[in-house]
């Protein structure tokens, strides 16, 4: 069966190119670049290659890019590391109701350890305003985490203004990019963040592999102890092909950002008025500042899973929002949070295009959608014709 | 994730529909996963003769509709009154476990319609 | 130049066998464990089979294996996860000075964040009893954390009888296996250990993966915040590629673990005497429950940097506990612990032999050892002819 | 981690040895870091004409040994005098951070070697 993969925010295929700069690592260049003998230096050299890679991406320095195992525990290291290293009576920390759980529930964690913190709502596209960050900081406040772009419904955050806040009140700003890496240009040398989150696998690269951005003269303790790596902030022996993985799939997904977003963008512009032609079909998410790849829709009257599975049998994988694909009770947080109800919520489908989606795919998946939908309508009882 | 069996009931859901004129109707909500069933009965010489569902969930509640009105068709009231959820779950060959509980409630939707059934006798 | 490679113990070449069972996870089969379609199956499959294969190499259920980022974070998760989990009042956690800084420095945190802690001395050795264990536990104590054998000197612990004292006296029993794995034999089912941390790259798979074994019942909680992965405990997209590479690598680790150990013990008894004949220098470790492959001795007079860059040019590849190859002030927290001075611990070698040595490389080495000792020697200020 | 020149230096030191009838000997002693450096000097018309060194330590320290002692042989004791441990570090090229504190002494050697020389006059 043809399949066709359309879920690009969950994990993204790798690409060959990226592949064949980690082969040497996964055969004769195994050394362990903590090792003073040759096997040991010629790793090291490509570490540093690789962060050299990744630092001129974003536009900083070498030294402010750490390697971590994924974007989960680069935003732990950010958040917790930034809450054990404040002063004494700093103890607040802001972030949104629509981050990520990596984001969202390090920073609960805090709140039951002793920290003050606040959640900020979003607008019913999903976003946070400048104003709302600026309201809640406190005299109290470290660290204020509001992501770049959210991965359910790919609302892009007004990031650079929040971050121009947090800059002005003397507040360090950590943005979560695993989304946004590939869609949005950085230069953290202008832009005012101080702590920036990606994870490889997102952006055509390896899995089981990230990077924390730490800005120079900003206060970071470590929360994983043993050898020196990473400046001691994050301990182990490094994951060498993932790290040189990263950098190749980093430099491609940069260069390639122009054209890939005016490919994604055409394909989305066929698929959303297509989806909405369906009817009973509604846009989750900002209209217009979105992440290019991404679709979020409620197909109304209709639950996610039973969508998703109909949608699989016929080759296309998307996700979906509904509490049975989470496997948990409560539709999508994020959802929630822009104000759906929870049988819309229920009904949401998740379409995050890549590079090797095509228009003939598209075509394909909107009959297979409106075929779909109107199969499950019918047995629907909620649904009234 | 599910087995053969509940996919091949929710690909071909049997007795999918709304009946005109049923002799009982049972529906069950929970809006926490998200499931609604809705089951409607026919009975004859306290048989049931004819069985359709509604549902509105996920693969698992939509399988198990359709067990269940395979499982009942043809059965006395008193007889359908035995089956439980988890007798669906085992015609089916087993849920998975999240399933088990918040999607698995064809029993107690058909429980409803013989209720409903009887209290209009 | 021909190189011989003789520092297993810092990092091992990936099997070939161990490359191709994740080529696969490189390529075509991308998806992610979480996603509920097709591509997301396929990967959850391979998770569930390495998940198995490790289990069963060890002895456990595979229920009990959680795949971690690597030895430190596995470490890390098994002793500050403890420790958070403990209950009040719990707050006493025993280790030995000779751990690695992976077990030693997250003690030691913990020793600062208001827990009590007791850092056991070790004999000449390198070892601990399970006397000491015994007279070490108190009321308060909820954990020991003894290694199964040490990385620098290879000196096995009486670890089984340290595991019986913990389990007869109710307290938690880690132990750090990242050297120990095929070359000890695991049966967890039966063995009194609850928490055990591998990594794969010590075991001829791939770097940036690892393994924590926790045993049914116990409590641990988890020290990364995010998505339900890994039973909640160590959550994040999982590197799948990195944990099918783990389950093929402990496969063969463990069925080729005999013949391995034979020809391991072959090749030290030809390096070991011939070392020794070289004048002053001496075995350091214990003389028989120590590793197959691990040498670690004092060249006396001279120093380790130097002697590992006269080596690396003569293409022979190990490490020393010598406080510059460390880029630390003192030498060897290991040698000091087991009572070396400064001076003989800076003149230590440790060779970590591996699958690929061969009897020629072992006497290439000697001779490389002898000259380079010699010359050393000739220029050291402290050698007496 | 070291540059060609500092390995030239390690592998191919010169003035290498121990000096029969010094005419000044200083040695530096470094037990933190484990470096040990010996200095002999030969002395005529107040300008150094030999000199030779032994050394326990890295390759950063038996390099800028032997630098140290390329440098100042024919030097005036004054001119010896001036030259400091930056001074060889810099003639080397440059030594990587950890080690331009603990195993760059040989200057500090030399100048206890003179002191001694001073003193014996
Ligand atoms: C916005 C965002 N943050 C963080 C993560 C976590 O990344 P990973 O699963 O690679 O650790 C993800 C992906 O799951 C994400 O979409
Ligand atoms: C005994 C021991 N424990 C833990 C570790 C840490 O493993 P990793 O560096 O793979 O995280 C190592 C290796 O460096 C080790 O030898």
């Amino acid at each position: 069966m043809k399949r066709i993969y359309m879920d690009h925010g969950a994990t993204t295929p790798m690409r060959e190119e990226v592949l064949e700069a980690m082969l040497p690592f996964l055969g004769e260049k195994y050394g362990n670049p903590s090792s003073l003998h040759f096997f040991g230096r010629e790793s090291l050299k490509a570490l540093d290659v690789a962060r050299e890679k990744t630092a001129s991406c974003l536009g900083c320095a070498p030294e402010e890019i750490l390697f971590t195992s994924g974007g989960t525990e680069a935003n732990n290291l950010a958040i917790i590391g930034v809450a054990k290293g404040s002063p004494p009576g700093k103890n607040h920390i802001i972030t949104s109701a629509v981050e990520h759980h990596a984001v969202l529930d390090t920073v609960k964690f805090l709140g039951k350890s002793g920290y003050d913190i606040t959640i900020l709502p979003v607008d019913e596209y999903g976003m946070v305003s400048p104003q709302q960050v600026e309201d809640a900081i406190t005299e109290q406040t470290i660290l204020v985490s509001i992501m770049t772009a959210n991965n359910e419904v790919g609302t892009i955050m007004p990031f650079e203004e929040i971050g121009g806040v947090c800059r002005e009140k003397g507040v360090y700003f950590h943005t979560d990019a695993v989304q946004a890496i590939g869609h949005i240009h950085f230069n953290l040398q202008s832009q005012p963040i101080d702590f920036l989150s990606l994870s490889a696998h997102k952006f055509y690269g390896p899995k089981g592999v990230g990077v924390l951005y730490q800005r120079r003269k900003t206060k970071l303790e470590q929360i994983c102890y043993g050898g020196g790596q990473e400046r001691k902030l994050r301990p182990g022996t490094e994951n060498m092909p993932g790290i040189v993985g990263l950098g190749k799939a980093i430099e491609l997904a940069v260069a390639n950002m122009p054209a890939n977003r005016e490919k994604l963008l055409r394909l989305r512009d066929q698929l959303i008025p297509g989806l909405l032609r369906i009817g009973d079909v509604r846009l989750n998410g900002h209209p217009e500042k979105r992440l290019p790849g991404n679709i979020n829709v409620s197909v109304l009257f209709v639950e996610g899973e039973s969508l998703l599975l109909h949608l699989d049998l016929k080759g296309i994988a998307l996700s979906s929002g509904s509490a049975c694909t989470a496997g948990s009770l409560d539709p999508s947080h994020v959802l929630l949070a822009m104000g759906l109800d929870h049988q819309t919520a229920q009904g949401s489908l998740r379409f995050t295009l890549g590079r090797d989606n095509t228009p003939e795919d598209i075509d394909y998946t909107l009959e297979a959608v409106r075929e779909t939908a109107h199969n499950l309508r019918a047995m629907s009882p909620i649904y009234r014709k | 994730m599910y087995n053969e069996k509940v996919m091949e009931h929710f690909q071909n859901p049997r007795n999918v529909g709304e009946m005109v004129d049923p002799g009982g109707v049972g529906e069950v909500g929970n809006m926490r996963c998200g499931d609604i069933m809705k089951i409607f009965i026919k009975v004859e010489d306290n048989i049931i003769q004819d069985i359709k569902f509604l549902t509105f969930g996920c693969g698992a509640a939509i399988a198990s509709s359709s067990a269940l009105t395979e499982m009942v068709k043809g059965k006395t009231l008193d007889e359908a009154l035995l089956i439980t959820n988890k007798d669906v779950a085992e015609e089916l060959g087993g849920l998975p476990a999240p399933k088990l509980h918040c999607s698995n409630l064809a029993a107690d939707a058909l429980h409803k319609a013989i209720e409903d059934f009887r209290a209009k006798q």
